[in-house]
């Protein structure tokens, strides 16, 4: 078995990178919207045969066992080719909280399925009047001797018409004294009596995310992860270095390709009020990317990140935002017009680039979070 | 108050009454998913006499203006209405400007809600001068035959076009019916969900009164109607960022996190308060375009007004709905939300007739030419 | 004597503008800083000789007694002409003030030396800890017998070099239950023993700003207006619409007249990147002078404004800040050069008019405290 | 830590306990004030070797290279020195690619403090390029002769400017004393207090020996400059930017208003945000410049770099400048808090050798030349 931690990063990286060019298909690269389990179903498969769907997870679990220097670059890879996501949240949160905090028996059980894709996990955190307050969470989960009963409602569900099973934390002491206590970590079968899940239409016409409603979900005793009531402290015991992937540059790079495809074909660039207002993006970008490396290179020599990486997203997502509001006053008097506007032999969708922007200064943390979070943590300024 | 504004002040009651009756967000949406326009609102609003407004009296009108007409825009944009009324007034605007038959019965056929009409003056989406003509018409034997082509015409299901081309190098107007032989249509849907055509004019064949006016009697009329339609525009938006002001202040105003309503952040107070701002610099604007009107102002003066309106709504317009979304948090992501059906409308009326950049541009233009 | 409240307001406009015309001193004209008394003591005294100091007074007290809306005609035909303004606190608070709560005594003491600038007053508001937070203020004033004994300090007292008189608000009940109780208004002469005056140089190098300092300072009983402990109450009472000039548009316009003058004499216009922000300068001026009008016509038609016309604030003196940004940007190589720089015959001084902008967004209720004013009190959002 | 990271940081250290000693903010407000610049001060720093650092060893230097010159520059603007040390650099960086004796000797008078250099290359405010030059050089009886003018040479107080001028069409450097015949100075002062020159070359009259280099030599030393002080600029305006960072955080956490301190006001943490994000910003922008140097980039891929660093520096450090008095309040637009000098030699620095929005365009230019 080849041990990739041993060869050097340029050659695992030429690796990866001529695998995808030889094996993903064309058509899938660098999707507009958040694809559906079926249309990526086929390459996820074939990467799970080959052994590669958990990179992270150690070699005993049948994950790859990467060091964090060669994740960073097998994710790099990906983005920097267009792949799609996979609906990934088993790989990145079941699994690792299972092999952390899991019992051999739920290891066993569900471990395999997440490798072979068998089971599809979808997240359960965000509530209709939590918000950026998930503290606050409501849906509860009652002891009912062999079973828990869970009632309640989740939603900003990433596409969870596409999964198996959810991964809940639910309220099971209401009366512990801070509401951050009293809250467990559960495994639930989304094929169980009770369930009802309602696709969330957005204002670009897609379904990316669900509402998820429990009424009297009967869950087993032992779907209940680590110890009862340490559900939040969990949970925050798994965030890695997931959290520099929200300000990564790529997509406002892919973003500018777009916009700069339009503008060349379109010959903005000779005006030069337009080139001035593009030059200030593709610098804002560009030392973006730069600042990104810099944090990479802190996790590639084995550093965890503090709260300071909050500022790349603050930046990325913005600087993506203006992009997008450039991209839709280049297209002029067709800056209404929905699908793709014709740009050579091109067709250029500015508007869903638009749309496409419009939610990531909220997801992941809002900006007015992240901006309280380094007020706090990293300016430290007295409240 | 004086007669005028109370007049205004009925009119305004008026649609604000035929909104409470009719849900201009529910047929909104009901546009964006495909299902067409809602012919009974469409009547109601004929029966109001809204499309009689810019129309002569002796021709079944109101015999109104441009200032009315702003109030009917504004209130209507306030309940997101998506029917293409402001698309409509700048056709019937440059067709008032005809003292002619045909003007005055395809007119009379607009204000009874009986015929749409459309302006299809446009031939490139970056090209919006209208003194810039390529389309032809030739005369030929008891008519006249058009070709050439034109884009970006609203409403795409209009029963008549009032389409300009160069009859021996001059301009002139021409009312182009959606049957007439040799006229090939193409829609292009809007991100509201609106249908806008472009025009192929393959030799339409047409009777020689189908020419309206030539000279500069045409190209005053098109440059009425397109600066009819920029203040009428900047109405519809005035009143589109107004409801969004309001849908987000009570939002800030009701909505719980960490115990608090969330208007209680003062980050959040001062974003509300720069909407304010932009909502009244928007109302500021377009009362000067009003006042050109008024007072009866004509060419480059008109056209400066106008460019100004537009400029400022388009804009500002964007920038609220923008925000209100994004204060809305994740659910103003969602269809379920109002703001996002407002944004929608929001980015096809500030791209109509040229966007903001444009129009400062003209503005700009305009104003070193007068200095 | 002339009814200038008779006159239709274009008659009366024209008669100050051509009274202007042959009067006022040209090298005078759109100062680049606060003039000093000595600079512009002449052209007053001509003014007062005519009765025109005072031109809002009932003409019981010596005034003009002119109507609200010919006062605003009186002022915007100053400010086009670009007259420099006068130390005018007298006139505008210490008149008023005095006429509404003085006594009999007070009256004929002070109003006949405002009226002939024999006495120059000057403002005692701030001080060096309380801010934005007036009311805060800790500037004590105790009861002595026949006379208070003041302790304390002001500060960014306009021109105090050039005063004869200073007004202040000081602490006499410091008992009393809210910090805005227990104020009193008193009147000082300057060349009480006991005051010190010190200017405070700002980063342009001029001294607008004083700091005065009270050392066990006398002031007779009957310098002390209106009921004692009421100050606060009075002060209030005293902002008419004053409030309207801190949005008024004259400064943007100036400002972007002189980038203009720089921008056409250095063909800047001709670049379309240049002639984007400036055009979208021009119409935030435009749009700002529209929005100012209509207030104005609110205050012509005898209406008090309400919170609402501090929008018109923020937005003046942020586009002022925007105009003299991109001044800066406009001098290119030479942005840091001071004094003026070559434009044609002329010279402009851009970073004067930057220097200028700094602090409009701070003086006069920073704008940070006009968004909360306007949140609480226009939008009314819940705190 | 590797070795050049280690050595950095001592040199960093060694500016920083300099700056214990002189106070940097009482040496730029005596700048400000017409009291010309501290020799104490000056002296200090020869002896540090911080004019060495750009200087070969075997013209007494210290043979650095810009990344150790860019952590000097960078700690000067901390401490907020008004002292010319970057301006002088670029010179420096210009003459230490041209191998001759004239050169060796005077970089050895600058590494010693002795000699002050200046480069004076540029003829207009508003041309930045270098190969554009009119001054000429025409050869005379032993000699050569220059005429022409130059501008914005810094500092204006130079002993030798290092002057570029075309001998048969051939761009030259030439190296002029200051009190050469011929030569007439006139200063412009900057907004921080320093002096700029002008130089009129009527006639001037030099040895030949006095020409350093022509051809493409010549510019590409003149680029090699410009570039440099492109980068050290950048790198002043880093530190000057987290000085006023430093400032206006503590101010604000221990100013109060309405009885806690005004960091506790969610409008300023925000805004104090905004800064931090400014300043890792500038950051970022400044490492990659470096890096080029390291890496030896040359020509255009140098300047690609140099103009992006400054671009980026030059607004931003404005814009926290600017922040900065403005969340001081009224204290900060006086000449008691320290933010206005900050503010002042900001605005001097990132107008010197081209401000942000001329360093844009040309990173644009480039970027689309390269692509």
């Amino acid at each position: 078995m080849t041990d990739w931690n041993a060869m050097s990063d340029e050659e695992f990286r030429a690796e990866i990178r001529s695998f995808l060019q030889q094996n993903y298909p064309d058509h899938l690269r660098y999707p507009s919207r958040r694809v559906r389990w079926h249309e990526v179903r086929e390459w996820y498969l074939m990467q799970a045969e080959r052994g590669w769907t958990a990179p992270g997870w150690p070699a005993e679990y049948g994950g790859v066992g990467l060091s964090p220097s060669k994740q960073l670059i097998f994710i790099e890879e990906q983005e920097r080719y267009g792949v799609a996501r996979a609906p990934d949240q088993g790989v990145v949160m079941v699994g690792p909280l299972l092999i952390r905090y899991g019992t051999e028996e739920q290891k066993k059980h569900y471990l395999p399925k997440i490798l072979s894709w068998e089971n599809i996990w979808v997240q359960g955190y965000s509530e209709p009047n939590s918000g950026s307050d998930l503290a606050s969470l409501r849906t509860e989960a009652v002891d009912a001797g062999d079973h828990w009963v869970v009632n309640g409602q989740k939603t900003w569900t990433t596409l969870a018409q596409d999964g198996t099973h959810i991964f809940l934390l639910a309220r099971t002491d209401p009366k512990a004294e801070r509401k951050q206590q009293g809250i467990s970590f559960l495994l639930v079968d989304l094929n169980t009596p009770g369930i009802t899940i309602r696709p969330i239409r957005n204002i670009a016409g897609h379904e990316e995310f669900c509402e998820v409603f429990f009424d009297n979900v009967k869950v087993p005793k032992n779907d209940l992860v680590g110890e009862p009531n340490q559900g939040w402290t969990m949970a925050k015991a798994l965030l890695g270095f997931e959290r520099l992937f929200l300000g990564s540059p790529k997509q406002s790079q892919n973003a500018l390709g777009r916009l700069d495809a339009f503008a060349t074909a379109r010959g903005l660039h000779d005006d030069p009020a337009f080139a001035d207002q593009f030059a200030r993006l593709e610098l804002d970008v560009a030392d973006l990317a730069e600042a990104y490396e810099a944090f990479a290179d802190r996790v590639r020599a084995g550093e965890a990140l503090g709260a300071d990486v909050s500022w790349l997203k603050v930046w990325a997502t913005e600087t993506f935002d203006r992009i997008a509001a450039l991209s839709v006053q280049a297209a002029g008097a067709e800056g209404g017009i929905s699908g793709g506007l014709a740009a050579g032999d091109e067709s250029v969708d500015l508007l869903s680039l638009y749309f496409g922007a419009l939610p990531t200064t909220i997801y992941g943390g809002s900006n007015e979070i992240q901006r309280n979070i380094l007020a706090k943590q990293v300016l430290r300024l007295p409240e | 108050m004086t007669d005028r504004q109370e007049e205004r002040r009925m009119l305004a009651d008026s649609v604000a009454g035929f909104a409470r009756q009719y849900d201009g967000i529910a047929r909104a949406r009901g546009l964006s998913d495909g299902a067409g326009l809602d012919p009974e609102a469409w009547a109601a609003m004929a029966d109001l006499g809204l499309m009689g407004i810019l129309v002569p009296e002796e021709a079944g009108g109101l015999g109104l203006g441009i200032p009315e007409m702003a109030v009917v825009a504004e209130e209507l944009g306030r309940n997101c209405a998506p029917e293409p009324l402001v698309a409509q007034a700048a056709a019937q605007a440059a067709l008032a400007q005809v003292d002619s038959k045909p003007a005055k019965e395809c007119l009379a056929g607009t204000a009874d809600g009986s015929t749409r009409l459309a302006l299809a003056w446009q031939e490139k989406a970056d090209q919006l001068n209208p003194a810039v003509i390529t389309s032809r018409a030739d005369a030929v034997d008891g008519g006249v035959r058009l070709s050439g082509s034109k884009c970006l015409a609203l409403p795409a299901d209009a029963d008549l076009f009032l389409v300009s081309a160069l009859d021996n190098g001059v301009p002139a107007l021409f009312l182009v019916p959606r049957d007439a032989a040799g006229l090939e249509l193409q829609s292009q849907r809007q991100v509201d969900g609106a249908e806008t055509a472009s025009l192929n004019l393959n030799g339409v064949q047409l009777p020689a009164e189908a020419c309206l006016c030539t000279g500069d009697a045409a190209l005053q009329a098109l440059n009425t109607g397109i600066s009819a339609g920029l203040t009428l525009a900047s109405a519809e938006l005035l009143g589109l960022a107004d409801r969004l002001y309001t849908l987000t202040t009570d939002y800030l105003a009701t909505r719980k996190q960490f115990g608090v309503p969330i208007s209680s952040f003062q980050v959040l107070r001062h974003r509300a308060v720069n909407l304010y701002i932009q909502r009244e610099l928007m109302r500021a604007a377009l009362n000067q375009a009003v006042r050109a009107f008024e007072q009866g102002a004509t060419g480059e003066a008109l056209q400066r007004a106008a460019s100004r309106a537009k400029a400022r709504a388009g804009d500002a317009a964007q920038l609220i709905a923008r925000e209100s979304v994004q204060l809305h948090g994740a659910i103003g992501f969602t269809e379920e939300a109002d703001v996002g059906v407002h944004l929608r409308r929001v980015l096809a009326l500030s791209a109509w007739l040229g966007n903001a950049g444009w129009h400062r541009r003209r503005y700009r233009t305009l104003s070193r030419q007068a200095a």
